[in-house]
């Protein structure tokens, strides 16, 4: 008796294991599993959250949503540093009056895919029109969205915030308004007017979250948008079990798209533009992707070819890689390669520069020369080598420069005016006053006690970065106390200025050093501006740095305000991690992305040799 | 007049307690074994042994001394870029400026960095620390956070068990009531919920957390043997006389149920030492000025796939140690204790 | 046995209360504001204040807390703030996944731990006792977290005889490929302890008059152990195993993580890193659920394989 | 004599003491025991607790417990020529149950609970007759019937807590004659049971053995149960046989002295002496002669009245469905007075409710009505602290000796703590002198007053229990099967005490047993109680003489000795 209830408990289980997957979107009928074609196969770190381009803000659902979405422009596969390119749109956009007005002409005959949103179309299809764009770029704005990346063009467009905040008033977003800022005066004529100046709004047009939504499918799945993508890319969703399984397909109805991109001046995109040059675009037709969220799990998945790109096992790069950075020989004798860059990153070490810390003195803030000592002493004693070195386990590259490589404002030849030297250090806090105690730990030299808090998340990543800055601390003398809290926590402490010492990292939203710049600048204290650093030297070059295009003068105005923040010691700029991108031998035409962009729909599968 | 009589000693039910156990021979080696343990703690504590373990004396990740050494690996590649002057860039001025270039000149030319060992007895972690130091301190951080974790829970769950078993009734329904709203939320929940109540300080939150959470069993047990106990003769007998409620809970009643309490303490500092390397996962263990098993192992976690299985070999070893002869020492405890051998 | 239930069911309601009311306090009151996070890298205060209003945070904690109830009443979590996923449907899928590794690893684990304790029980005192259940008690003094960095070192990468981790489409798939070692290391996990617990149940029913009687009845030795024993030691075991369920539920989430199982544990790991706080309540609240539900069960499965208890 | 049809020769069984570790202390449980069962006729194996009666039983069947119990060589227990000890397991499992089967005291734990009674008869009816399920089941009916269950057809299916003890036990015995055996091994069958249930089952076994011409090895502590049963006697102490004979020569001629002193000790019913032989004094040989004179008891009109019960009522309360309660009256308006310097006796049968009183009357359980008048004062309605004077003047003694001592207190500890509650003696010496001295008066040597319980025998922890009474000076001490745990020569000398300190202090008892001879030796009134009523009070003489109630008389009539063919009990 037992045992009957026992199979009725796996008989349960095995209903509700069935009613495990979301239902993918119903069209899809066809037994897309058995012609599936070539395959790749490929693992995420971390759960994405959905792909609703508007709701999400995280790396993965960015780059699915890439795969399913068309954006107005994009970027050249292999060009670098970052090429625009148009994609929906035909060609790059005019910029005229003064760079306050941005005009596109689309692409004819692109579609959405099909989907029973559009039911009562011919093909329950709809082709993708410049209103499509307006409504789409609206919905970053409407606040029942909440989307992350509002601030692309929250007080950029004409006209568009207005309708914002009556929305915020009326409780509703009305899409049918008329915004002077964002027009499609043609079918396939998209106009945008901005309130001021912008050389730069280019980037945003090319960012993969801004693409073009239906708006009669986005009404259809109301609360759901996030399981039910439609887009017009080369991928549509075919299966997805949240948090754990994406698959990708074809979009049966892709438009035509051949594989072009201008290669730079090395072997490597040599190689990938001669295979892939003319071939018609996707030719991969199924996407796989599992979430694993260990990393040895991954690195075990893809050593038995259960995946065929493996992004990044940072951790155990060791286990494949020599020390010099190249794959190792048993590797690279099975045929594995290894596609090795630096990500579009920056991380750093801030410091909250501001007096206080909620109603407390904060021992590390303020601008005068003994607060500045301490924190330069600080940023001399904090050991980046060994980060890079023990933590990275050597994959990743000092950064000297708030702009990091492959991004436009960066300077590789530029020098840092601190280094690590915990004995100057030292001296340094002697110098200052900052006297040992009893205890061998230094006071603040109005006699107080001395501490400061240092702040990470609860994994085991940041306890090695605790374990640095203990020892570097302890190294000058100076007593670190280390905080615990749940990313979300921080994330508001950071903006509420209330972190006094804390580890970050920016990754670009798109390839311009603006993007970076302002993590300093003084106005975006409480948002970005974690160190909530105010300088008046900075801030005027910034402000004038951002009615500029991309030049000359623009970097020489970015070097004096790194100069400038240095002096500050605002930050320590640590380093940006190499991305080493495992390949199984029959995968062809990987490049990282300059940006957070799939590369899938650029790739190729070759045959499969057995092992 | 008790001074004419002959004080005979008689062997109470501690002391007869004790002669089984005596006679165990599995119960003497475990003890054995724990003493051993809790001498080395002791040690540690006290600065005599292992209060060096954060200093590198090695090479990083260096292997254990029977391994035999790595080879060196090939000099760093990472060649820093010279500094600048922050006056390069105009209008810029470094307020340290002079001030640093005078303590330059005072500064004499670096001293040689210290040889680093190539091997260490157990091998080295990730800085080059010495594992057979990390597992000692390692050991007192582990057995002290069980201990006194079971203390605490043991503690909270005897003191709620007497209460509830004892009197009945509201407070039963009260205490019961409390008891199941901890039981029905998962776990998981419980002890992240309490983590991030309590905020991270270090190895008192682990106690904390481990304490708060893990007094329910120990409440259950302990109420069941009150009510056992509130209706056997000898406590009527004491009702009979006279005695107050108290006196009858903790003078009468405690004594006969002390080893269960005994015994719940010794398997719960055991399962607290084990759910410290699941709390460290979590990233809710012990902070970084000490190290514990349940660290190390975290630790470890990413380095067996890299060929270091030297930290993940001695904490799963001592820690695999001590939890066996603490868990036959517990059965032993519990043999001898047996009230049916009285 | 229906006033049984009812009142039963009755009971449930304080208890739930209670754990709505520790569950709000914990994470409401003093836990984490996901504004913050959900607002993207580059948010206002405004923005957040925004954010703060579309989730009903800024609302009073008293209408929070009647929000909450509401929806424990109603059974409709809403939707989870970081996918906008409907918490219901986040429920029922990863539900699957965490059956299809808990029960065969509790299924075979019980089966296998109890034939194990049979057997030192029988022998109790001998050596193979002795050696076993110290056996038992070296297995059981090792981290979980070993048992599974181990195992799957050894059994999936080093000898291959199963996929590393990962969760495929359909259930046979799933329990024969991807539950395969998540269960083999459940079960190497749960053997030592259990094999000790159920001999301890077997040891107390092997003492009992009653298989005194059954021997002078001149029945064999192992229908002795394995129909009169094994009935009577059923009962607690029985019992133990389904008062574990719940709890495996969310508890399994080590496994789930390295196995990249998608089941409810690894989900509230999830839940809590993004303080998405629907998540959260609507776990707890079904793992309460599903506690109280399934203790009640106990006692009725209690009632049907103990025919002495009556259920009142 | 007759055929032999098991014989049991020299049989020496040590048992090691075991507490799961390496060497222990072995007691010698049976040394040499020597005896015969002839066929077709019962023989009775008597001795009181320790004697080693039960583990000669087990032997027999290789019963002993496995790790712990080893029969020495030179042992030997021949069954119809075969020799049992050596048999392989198989032999002895066709053996068991189907030629030489046994019943046990404990007919509750005795029977597997989870199965039904049917499936427990069809097992052994299927093992060793070989039927099939149909006909074992008709078979089983049959059995049931046989042995006095009423609604076989339905019983059949039923489980063991469904069944009244008595009931339980006779689905035992009919699981011992399903098959038939030439001999059955009753090992003290109704020890557990209440005393009208005693009788019949005593005459069950004692039918069947007739009808079916079986032989049986009857196993008791109760001297006066064999004269109604047994043809044969083995008196055992100690693991060695002191005297064995026919019954008749037993009863009437008995040579040992131990043997003589078991059938002394017990309280006649016939008279009331002085005191009552101890085991002791046979032993010295210095063999009491009849103590002639006898104690007057019964209460005269006129007497103190220390305590007066009036309607004293407990209720309990059952859930039953959803909302409604069943109420258990646990006692029932009962009525009565105590005189001063007397003894009430309580009689009744388990469940009757004379525990209740006991309780309720020491405030250890709340009453649900009624009074209990002390000195003129209502004790039930005083409040905590005004009960706390009153709490030394009414005492009670338990039923169990190794319950109602705190195990974790030495027995001074046990002594001076009501003295230290109640501010009793000037101060800790002068309360120590107290506790020796009341020791000294129980019968407890001096250096008993560092010992713990544990290394008390029974009777001597009922003494120190009696003692903690007496610290407090007690006007009332209710004893509430103060003697029942106890064996019966431990039993006699415990009434000698009691009786001496009333003589002595003049206390007042409520005596609560079930044992009819003991309350009657003991009483001046008696109350018999049923379903938690008072169904008859009287002079103690009086009741069991002429006894008006009906319940009462059915009480008495189950008294060994009054209708059975051979006088036993109080042979004179």
């Amino acid at each position: 008796m037992t045992l009957v209830r026992v199979f009725t408990a796996i008989l349960l289980a095995a209903t509700l294991a069935a009613c495990g997957e979301r239902a993918s979107p119903p069209v899809v009928s066809d037994g897309a599993d058995s012609k599936a074609g070539k395959v790749l196969r490929l693992t995420f770190q971390v759960a994405e959250t959905g792909f609703d381009p508007v709701k999400v803000s995280d790396y993965y659902s960015g780059l699915v949503i890439s795969a399913i979405f068309d954006s107005l422009l994009t970027y050249d596969y292999l060009a670098r540093p970052a090429k625009l390119k148009p994609n929906i749109a035909t060609a790059l956009p005019r910029i005229t009056d003064d760079g306050k007005t941005y005009t596109l002409t689309l692409q004819q005959g692109v579609y959405f895919t099909p989907d029973p949103a559009f039911k009562g179309l011919p093909h329950n299809r709809r082709e993708l029109i410049a209103a499509d764009y307006v409504y789409s770029i609206k919905r970053f704005l409407d606040p029942k969205n909440r989307s992350p990346y509002a601030f692309l063009f929250e007080g950029k467009i004409v006209g568009l915030d207005k309708l914002a905040e009556a929305a915020k008033k009326s409780g509703r977003f009305d899409y049918d308004a008329v915004v002077a800022g964002l027009e499609a005066p043609d079918r396939y004529t998209l106009r945008i007017r901005l309130t001021e100046a912008d050389f730069n709004f280019s980037h945003v047009l090319a960012f993969s979250l801004v693409g073009a939504v239906a708006r009669e499918a986005i009404e259809a799945y109301g609360d759901d948008t996030n399981a039910h993508p439609v887009g017009t890319g080369p991928y549509r969703l075919q299966r997805y079990m949240p948090s754990s399984k994406i698959v990708l397909e074809k979009n049966p109805g892709v438009r035509d798209m051949f594989w072009h991109a201008e290669p730079g001046d090395n072997a490597a995109d040599l190689q990938i533009a001669t295979r892939m040059e003319g071939k018609k675009l996707p030719q991969i037709d199924r996407v796989e992707i599992s979430v694993m969220d260990e990393a040895q799990s991954r690195w075990l998945a893809f050593q038995r070819r259960e995946t065929d790109i493996e992004y990044q096992l940072e951790e155990l790069a060791p286990k494949f890689m020599t020390m010099d950075g190249k794959l190792k020989p048993e590797y690279a004798g099975q045929g594995i390669r290894m596609e090795r860059s630096v990500d579009a990153e920056i991380i750093y070490l801030f410091f909250n520069t501001q007096e206080k810390i909620g109603d407390k003195p904060n021992p590390l803030g303020g601008f005068t020369p003994e607060k500045i000592a301490l924190r330069r002493a600080v940023a001399m004693a904090y050991n980046i080598e060994d980060q890079i070195k023990i933590i990275r386990k050597g994959q990743a590259i000092r950064a000297y420069y708030p702009i990091p490589p492959g991004v436009a404002g960066h300077e590789p030849q530029y020098r840092n005016s601190i280094a690590y030297d915990p004995r100057l250090a030292n001296a340094l806090l002697d110098k200052f006053g900052y006297r040992r105690s009893a205890d061998g730990y230094r006071q603040q030299p109005d006699g107080k006690y001395l501490i400061l808090k240092y702040y990470s998340s609860p994994s085991e990543r940041d306890r090695q970065f605790d374990e640095l800055m203990k020892r570097s601390l302890d190294a000058i003398g100076v007593r670190v106390e280390i905080h615990k809290d749940r990313f979300a926590e921080l994330i508001k402490l950071a903006n509420q200025c209330r972190l006094m010492m804390k580890h970050a990292t920016w990754i670009a939203d798109y390839p311009d050093g603006d993007n970076f710049m302002q993590l300093l600048y003084g106005p975006n204290t409480g948002q970005t501006n974690s160190a909530c650093y105010r300088s008046s030297a900075f801030d005027a070059r910034y402000e004038k740095s951002r009615r500029m295009p991309d030049s000359a003068q623009r970097n020489q105005l970015y070097r004096e305000m790194t100069r400038q923040m240095e002096v500050d010691t605002a930050w320590l700029l640590t380093d940006s991690r190499y991305r080493n991108v495992l390949l199984q031998p029959y995968v062809i035409g990987y490049k990282k992305s300059a940006v957070n962009a799939a590369e899938w729909m650029y790739m190729d599968i070759g045959a499969k040799e057995p092992r | 007049m008790s001074a004419v009589m002959t004080h005979e000693t008689s062997p109470g039910l501690w002391a007869l307690a004790w002669r089984r156990l005596r006679r165990d021979r599995v119960g003497m080696v475990s003890l054995v074994v724990v003493c051993a343990y809790l001498v080395v703690v002791a040690a540690a504590a006290l600065g005599w042994i292992a209060a060096d373990w954060p200093r590198e004396v090695g090479v990083n990740y260096a292997p254990p001394g029977f391994a035999g050494a790595d080879a060196p690996p090939p000099q760093g590649s990472l060649t820093p870029l010279p500094t600048a002057a922050a006056a390069d860039e105009p209008g810029i001025v470094d307020p340290l400026a002079d001030v640093l270039a005078e303590l330059r000149k005072g500064l004499a030319a670096a001293p040689d960095a210290q040889a680093r060992a190539a091997t260490l007895p157990l091998g080295g972690d990730k800085w080059g620390r010495d594992v057979l130091k990390k597992v000692v301190k390692g050991t007192e951080t582990s057995l002290v956070v069980g201990m006194v974790a079971a203390l605490l829970a043991v503690l909270i769950g005897t003191v709620l068990g007497a209460y509830a078993g004892y009197y009945g009734g509201r407070m039963d329904d009260f205490l019961n009531w409390i008891y199941s709203v901890f039981t029905s939320i998962p776990y998981l929940l419980l002890v992240l919920a309490i983590a991030a109540v309590l905020n991270q300080k270090g190895t008192l939150t682990v106690i904390l957390i481990l304490g708060l959470t893990g007094w329910t069993g120990i409440f259950r047990l302990v109420r069941a043997e009150y009510l056992k106990h509130r209706t056997r003769e000898y406590v009527l007998a004491a009702d009979a006389i006279g005695t107050s409620n108290a006196q009858r809970m903790f003078a009468h009643i405690f004594p006969n149920v002390s080893h269960v309490v005994l015994v719940q303490l010794s398997l719960h500092v055991v399962l607290f030492i084990k759910s410290e390397v699941i709390l460290s996962f979590l990233g809710f263990g012990v902070g970084v000025e000490t190290v514990s098993w349940g660290s190390m192992l975290n630790e470890s976690q990413s380095e067996l796939i890299l060929g270091k299985w030297w930290q993940l070999a001695a904490a799963t070893t001592a820690m695999a140690v001590l939890v066996t002869a603490f868990s036959l020492f517990t059965d032993a405890l519990r043999d001898v204790l047996d009230p049916r051998l009285k | 046995m229906t006033a049984y239930m009812i009142r039963r069911l009755l009971q449930f309601v304080p208890t739930l209360l209670g754990v709505v009311l520790l569950v709000f306090m914990l994470f409401n009151w003093i836990g984490g504001d996901p504004a913050y996070l959900l607002a993207g890298k580059m948010s206002n205060p405004e923005q957040i204040e925004n954010i703060r209003r579309q989730l009903g945070v800024d609302q009073p904690y008293y209408v929070q807390l009647w929000i909450f109830i509401t929806q424990v009443v109603t059974g409709d979590f809403g939707v989870s703030w970081a996918t906008n996923e409907k918490v219901s449907t986040i429920f029922a899928t990863r539900l699957g996944p965490s059956l299809t590794v808990l029960l065969p690893m509790l299924i075979v684990g019980t089966l296998l731990s109890m034939v194990m304790a049979l057997l030192v029980a029988y022998r109790r005192g001998s050596l193979t006792d002795r050696a076993i259940m110290i056996g038992c008690t070296v297995g059981q003094s090792i981290s979980i977290l070993v048992y599974i960095i181990v195992f799957q070192y050894v059994f999936a990468f080093q000898l291959g005889w199963f996929p590393v981790q990962g969760w495929g489409q359909d259930f046979v798939t799933n329990l024969i490929k991807f539950s395969a070692l998540p269960v083999l290391v459940g079960v190497a996990v749960s053997l030592a302890p259990d094999t000790r617990l159920y001999r301890t149940f077997f040891l107390d029913e092997i003492n009992q008059d009653y298989v005194r009687t059954a021997r002078a009845k001149g029945m064999s030795e192992s229908r002795v152990m394995g129909v009169h024993v094994l009935r009577n030691a059923a009962i607690p075991i029985v019992t133990h195993v389904m008062i574990q369920l719940p709890a495996l539920l969310a508890g399994a989430f080590l496994i789930e993580r390295f196995f990249s199982i998608p089941g409810i544990g690894r989900e509230v790991l999830l839940a809590v890193e993004r303080s998405d706080f629907p998540v959260i309540k609507a776990v707890t609240v079904y793992v309460a659920l599903a506690t109280l539900i399934f203790n009640l069960l106990a006692d009725i499965l209690y009632k049907a394989v103990d025919p002495r208890v009556q259920l009142k | 004599m007759t055929e032999s049809l098991l014989s049991v020769r020299n049989l020496k069984v040590d048992f090691r003491l075991n507490d799961g570790t390496v060497s222990q202390a072995v007691t010698h449980a049976v040394r040499g025991v020597s005896f015969d069962v002839p066929v077709d006729s019962t023989v009775a194996l008597v001795g009181e607790s320790g004697s080693g009666k039960s583990v000669t039983a087990l032997a027999v069947l290789g019963l002993l417990p496995k790790p712990n119990a080893r029969v020495l060589s030179g042992s030997s227990i021949v069954y119809r020529n075969r020799e049992l000890l050596g048999l392989t397991p198989r032999e002895l499992t066709a053996l068991r149950g189907a030629e030489i089967s046994m019943v046990f005291q404990e007919p509750m734990s005795s029977l597997n609970p989870v199965f039904s009674v049917g499936f427990q008869l069809i097992e052994v009816l299927k093992k060793h007759l070989g039927f099939d399920g149909k006909r074992a089941r008709a078979r089983a009916i049959e059995l049931l019937r046989e042995v006095g269950i009423p609604d076989p057809y339905i019983r059949v299916d039923a489980y063991p807590h469904q069944l009244s003890g008595g009931q339980q036990q006779r689905v035992m015995i009919a699981m011992a004659i399903a098959c038939e055996p030439r001999l059955l091994i009753a090992d003290e069958p109704t020890t557990a049971l209440d005393i009208s249930v005693q009788k019949q089952i005593l005459t069950l076994l004692y039918e069947l053995r007739q009808r079916r011409q079986m032989a049986m090895l009857f196993i008791t502590h109760d001297l006066g149960l064999v004269a109604e049963i047994a043809d044969q006697v083995v008196v055992m102490r100690d693991g060695e046989i002191r005297e064995q004979g026919a019954v008749t020569q037993i009863f009437s001629a008995p040579q040992d002295a131990y043997t003589k002193a078991l059938l002394a000790c017990r309280p006649p019913l016939n008279r009331r002496p002085l005191r009552l032989p101890v085991v002791e004094d046979f032993l010295r040989g210095a063999e009491p002669g009849i103590d002639t004179a006898e104690r007057r008891r019964g209460v005269r009109g006129g007497a103190e009245i220390i305590l007066e019960v009036n309607a004293l009522s407990k209720h309990f309360h059952f859930r039953e469905g959803l909302l409604r309660k069943r109420e258990f009256k646990a006692l029932a308006n009962a009525s009565f007075k105590l005189a001063k310097g007397k003894t009430l006796g309580v009689v009744g049968e388990s469940g009757c409710g004379k525990t209740t009183l006991a309780l309720t009357l020491m405030r250890l359980t709340p009453a649900s009505g009624g009074s209990a008048l002390f000195e003129g004062r209502d004790l039930l309605s005083l409040t905590p602290e005004q009960a706390m004077p009153y709490k030394r003047r009414i005492q009670i003694v338990f039923q169990n000796p190794y319950a109602s001592l705190n195990p974790r207190f030495t027995a001074g500890q046990i002594l001076m703590e009501p003295m230290r509650i109640h501010g009793i003696g000037a101060d800790e010496a002068a309360r120590v002198n107290i506790s020796l001295d009341l020791m000294r008066k129980v019968g407890l040597p001096q250096p008993a007053f560092f010992k713990y319980p544990h290394e008390f025998s029974g009777g001597q922890r009922q003494r120190i229990a009696i003692a903690r009474c007496l610290t407090m000076q007690p006007d009332v001490l209710i004893c509430d099967e103060a003697v029942s745990a106890l064996d019966h020569s431990v039993q006699a000398q415990l009434l000698n005490l009691l009786q001496d300190l009333q003589d002595e202090f003049g206390m007042s008892y409520i005596f609560i047993s079930h044992d009819l001879a003991v309350v009657k030796y003991m009483s001046d009134e008696v109350m018999v109680m049923k379903d938690g009523a008072i169904v008859e009070m009287n002079d103690a003489d009086a009741i069991y003489a002429n006894p008006k109630n009906s319940y009462t008389k059915q009480l008495l009539a189950s008294l060994p000795g009054q209708g059975a063919a051979v006088v036993g009990g109080a042979v004179s």
